[in-house]
């Protein structure tokens, strides 16, 4: 098993025509993963890499039956894209496009709080279930099957860590991208949850970073009593203050963001705080090799 | 794109909020001249774009046209030093001459993007003057909260509600109501991330007014608004980190002496810390970003060694859409063409690092491969130590 | 029992301290309705009635724990005194407001979906259930206690019927306006289903009109097998066709909104339709008779 | 508020959406010069302000300024019968003159609110030129739906969605797709009731023109709109009802015999109902509403009373907030300012009714009094037959 996305996922792909959309299409369909069609509004009717466009995400579900959809559209237009997405009953939607205005994403949590319907992103590599299904532009050779759940708000350190997990020979269950931007669809928080209820997924890696509380708010979770080993990395430790956080956020976040502080945080709620980047896989094959000496 | 304070106000004012009768000068004689017409009394607020000037010496009154010529002329002669401009401080290039007001009691007005809930929330507070954050710290009680619906907007009840809560009564009330509502219209409409009036006074006749204003707005939204795109030559901008914008790269200096050109902006905070935790010191942060070309990073290579200070330069890069063959090639094309002597250590995974490496490999450039993260930062540290820039 | 409000009601006055508020809270006292205090923004800490006055309806409700509002506020402000209200947490907010654009509504109406605020109006008489408490404007003695529901679209029309049916020595449970307006908040279909839990209500008095399909909603409550008789008068058979209604409304509404067509649909679906105003008592009163000659 | 054309097209195309070139005249001599103006072929098109006009006669093509005048005349001198004018049928004092337009097919597009969902629903077909409602009856699959969130707007896959489902691709797609947010917007933001483009042409060049447009606004929202006021003296307008609006009263005239004063609007037409029912024919619907003036009653009467058609009046009132006694006040101010003697009779029940009756009985007029509105209406139509007017 896996959280989010699984062998049986049926993929529609939202700018399947442009140059992203095509380039990263590609790459999923060489993976394995069961992509169904694709979106691109005016080109409904076309046939691409064999499979159907459509002119909306409506006529696309009625058609193809996908339940997850992945977004390659400038950032303009995408906010309206997952709208669209949500509105036609499209469970999960993985926004990779990065630049959205962070009023759209606002805006798109409260019209998504009124469906059934979870976003991952934006700004987000993605995510992968090792072997079964690819939904983002992460390089697929780097995985492995296996029992780590990932989860980060990077892209590339995000490989880092899934290549050093990897080459420990240990592997991912899954591997999930909440996204770089300040406002995101699902949080840590919500990804705890499914990893606690995936019995796949033996322990997690948390890749944070400096800026707002999410890694907070993961600690609350773990603080009550999380069932599965946590590891943490926070990067940005010799980042200077200041210069990426907007000063009236600090208010809202409590005075917190620093990494130090998320660091702490995790370690006193029981999460094994890896110090430095270079030490994610040794960190967790240790761990398992401890408790799993098999 | 953060404003500064005049143009901060200005933007307010569009939405009714008032501000003190002002001008902005860049010559000792236009202050006097604006002192003159704006009356006797006045201040010279140094405009800059980083906060902390009072302290620092930036805010001074003047009585009369000669004094307020004087104090502009100091003003023009120093370069502010506040916990925000770093150590070399800033220079005063403008100043915004404005008449003096006496007032009664300061406020707080605030909105900002509440990140963990992803919402906008508008606080207020009857304690102005003084940083939110000690507020909200020390008296969190005195700190009211609104959230604005970003499809519903502000409601007048919830303008209604601050304004009480700030102890206004009578017209002051509704003035505040309404400053409030101008503050989350801006808000939305200018798609911001920051707007504050602190403090937003209440004079001796009883109005209220903007006496410093703060507006922060969206980078990622500026395509909405054409009208506010930052001047392409800003005079204080760092030359090397301009220099990087205008190729679509992000770089921070950081002050040490080993540059970094890495992909993403969580490899290159995490490649920091582990130069840092080798020994070193890292020069900069470059996020070469997603979707580079080989120009780019042949650009980005150059701005890295543009710092003088660099004794060796990391790049760590963990292919994914960028390609590891893409970034060797810029990096080849830009020691072929800048002769850069200074010493790299290159660590390439992921997508065609096998191609990369072997491009280099065959360049005959000189240059350390890593394997991993670790086994980088440990060489660059080393290389800084031991190199030399011929 | 009866529906909405009861002896028990704690209810606040929106608009308190004006002309109309200041009448009708009067009013409604004197009916010994239990009113708890009033909102009237600016005026604070006042004392009008001898009740506290207060700036906002979440200051009031905290103060006095009301869970009814009744509203006395001109049409510019009622959509805002709405939603403050729902948002302070009141039960049910009754609009007495006439002239409330339907935008206003429709906003109204989409804010409250949130919620678990009810509202009853705009244009409406109010509700009243007699010798507990009265919510609104209509004349008390007129009223009697008993065991008819009273629902209608229409003010004094709703009086005439109270009128006829306490004349014919019956009484109400409840009379409820749901209001004139095109867009209302409680429609006939909520309170039949109101009607039906409440065991003090033995039938309800239906008071319809031309205009809309609310009695053609009705109407498929009562065809499903609704448990009580219902007693339905519609105004405006002689009313000239297109005065009213707008063309467009017309396709939404199937292009049903005459009096004969919706009273021929209640009749279908088992209503009992009382073909003049003057016979509302008497029909009522003879069916009780029939069924109950005690 | 309903416009004429001519002005509902202006609206829309404050909106992007296109409109043919026009002009509106008042005489033929003026036809004659736009249609020199706008070219060969145009449209002569009768601006009144009811529907089915074009079976009625009231739209004509012409050939050239001569042909264009030579109609125009012809329609000047012509009172246009509709099904929504009445009988008499309404005069035409104004005349758009625009461009004759070829087309290939033609669209519906319309916005209106849903008052049993209470929302806002936008509705295209691509059978336009005909009624929707005749394309919802006999044709529900070619009726697309979208609402209109009253927060949010229609969002622009929305529009596409709807844009497509016409049948539409390319350019003329995304024309359609901007036409219908440009309805969407003009709706909220003028506080429509209804919208309607119909026909929207598709033209032989592959444009989107809209050639029919029908924009009525809610007469409870003009306050937001102070630019829409109605002009005050409408010519078309009837004199009693445009005198009953001058004093806030609503008044319709009904044309039978018996004129009726009434509170509220369900017990007004109730009391209609029970007027024909008792085998009489009522001559107008009057609400005098719920806080309605002394004054206000007495120019109701009059109103009521100017109707050459009245025989007798029934005046029903249930007091509530309205009193009886004040209504009786008006009557008789009314009767003694005009001398009308014209046979009523009087219903009074509800707040101060005994007060009522009693002041009328006081007042030595001749009327009827009745306890119910049965009796009311038997006793007024018994009146009318018998009655003369003196």
């Amino acid at each position: 098993m896996s959280i989010l996305i699984g062998a049986d996922s049926r993929i529609l792909v939202q700018g399947f025509t442009g140059k992203e959309g095509t380039f990263h299409s590609t790459r999923m369909i060489e993976y394995g993963t069961r992509i169904v069609g694709g979106v691109s509004p005016g080109k409904g009717g076309r046939v691409h890499l064999d499979l159907p466009v459509f002119n909306s995400v409506a006529e696309a579900r009625a058609a193809t039956e996908a339940d997850v959809s992945v977004l390659f559209v400038p950032p303009f237009a995408a906010a309206d894209a997952i709208m669209e997405a949500a509105a036609a009953g499209i469970r999960l939607i993985v926004g990779i496009t990065e630049g959205i205005p962070v009023l759209d994403m606002i805006r798109v949590k409260k019209f998504l709080s009124g469906t059934n319907s979870l976003f991952l992103g934006p700004n987000t590599p993605g995510v992968i279930s090792p072997g079964r299904a690819k939904v983002g532009i992460m390089p697929g050779p780097i995985h492995r099957p296996g029992r780590i759940g990932i989860m980060s708000r990077s892209g590339t350190l995000t490989y880092e860590a899934v290549w050093q997990i990897s080459d420990a020979g240990l592997g991912q269950s899954t591997a999930v991208g909440i996204g770089g931007d300040p406002v995101t669809g699902l949080s840590f928080v919500d990804l705890l949850e499914l990893f606690r209820a995936d019995p796949e997924t033996e322990a997690i890696v948390m890749i944070g970073e400096i800026g707002g509380t999410a890694e907070d708010d993961a600690s609350a979770v773990i603080r009550n009593g999380y069932p599965k080993p946590v590891f943490a990395y926070i990067a940005g430790l010799t980042s200077p203050p200041g210069r990426r956080m907007g000063h009236a956020g600090a208010i809202i976040e409590g005075g917190t963001g620093r990494a130090e502080n998320k660091a702490g945080i995790l370690a006193e709620a029981g999460a094994v705080v890896i110090p430095l980047p270079s030490e994610i896989g040794t960190t967790v094959s240790a761990y398992f090799k401890r408790n799993d000496p098999s | 794109m953060k404003f500064l304070e005049h143009r901060a106000k200005e933007i307010l004012f569009r939405y009714g909020i008032p501000i003190p009768k002002g001008e902005v000068v860049e010559t000792a004689a236009r202050a006097a001249a604006a002192a003159e017409s704006l009356g006797n009394r006045v201040v010279l607020k140094a405009q800059i774009p980083a906060g902390g000037r009072g302290r620092a010496g930036g805010i001074k009154f003047a009585l009369g046209p000669e004094d307020a010529r004087a104090k502009a002329e100091a003003l023009f002669k120093t370069r502010l030093i506040t916990p925000q401009t770093g150590k070399q401080g800033l220079p005063i290039r403008s100043i915004l001459v404005e008449e003096a007001v006496s007032f009664r009691s300061e406020f707080y007005i605030g909105a900002a993007v509440d990140r963990s809930q992803g919402r906008i929330v508008l606080l207020a507070s009857p304690r102005g003057g003084i940083e939110i954050e000690e507020t909200a710290r020390t008296k969190p009680d005195a700190v009211f909260r609104e959230e604005i619906d970003p499809f519903v907007g502000l409601l007048p009840y919830q303008a209604r509600r601050l304004a009480f809560a700030l102890g206004l009564t009578g017209e002051s009330q509704t003035q505040a109501a309404a400053i409030i509502t101008g503050v989350a219209r801006a808000f939305l409409q200018n798609d911001a991330s920051v707007i504050e009036i602190n403090p937003l006074a209440l004079t001796d006749e009883g109005r209220l007014l903007a006496l410093d204003a703060k507006v922060v707005l969206d980078d990622n939204a500026l395509f909405r608004h054409p009208d506010f795109r930052p001047p392409a030559d800003d005079p204080d901008a760092d030359p090397a980190e301009a220099a990087a914008a205008r190729v679509g790269l992000n770089y921070v200096r950081l002050g040490g002496d080993i540059g970094c050109l890495v992909n993403g902006a969580g490899l290159a905070m995490a490649t920091a810390d582990q130069i840092q935790a080798a020994g070193g010191r890292p020069a900069d942060f470059l996020d070469i970003g997603g979707g580079v070309s080989e120009d780019a990073v042949r650009e980005g290579f150059k701005i890295v060694v543009s710092d003088p200070g660099v004794r060796a330069v990391l790049i760590n890069v963990f292919g994914g859409i960028v390609r590891c063959d893409l970034v060797a090639r810029g990096l080849i094309g830009a020691t072929k063409e800048t002769g850069a002597r200074v010493p790299f250590v290159v660590r390439f995974q992921g997508t065609n690092a096998a191609e990369g490496r072997a491009l280099l490999a065959a360049s005959g450039l000189a240059y350390e491969p890593a394997e991993t993260m670790g086994e980088a930062a440990k060489k660059a540290v080393a290389a800084a130590r031991g190199g030399s820039r011929s």
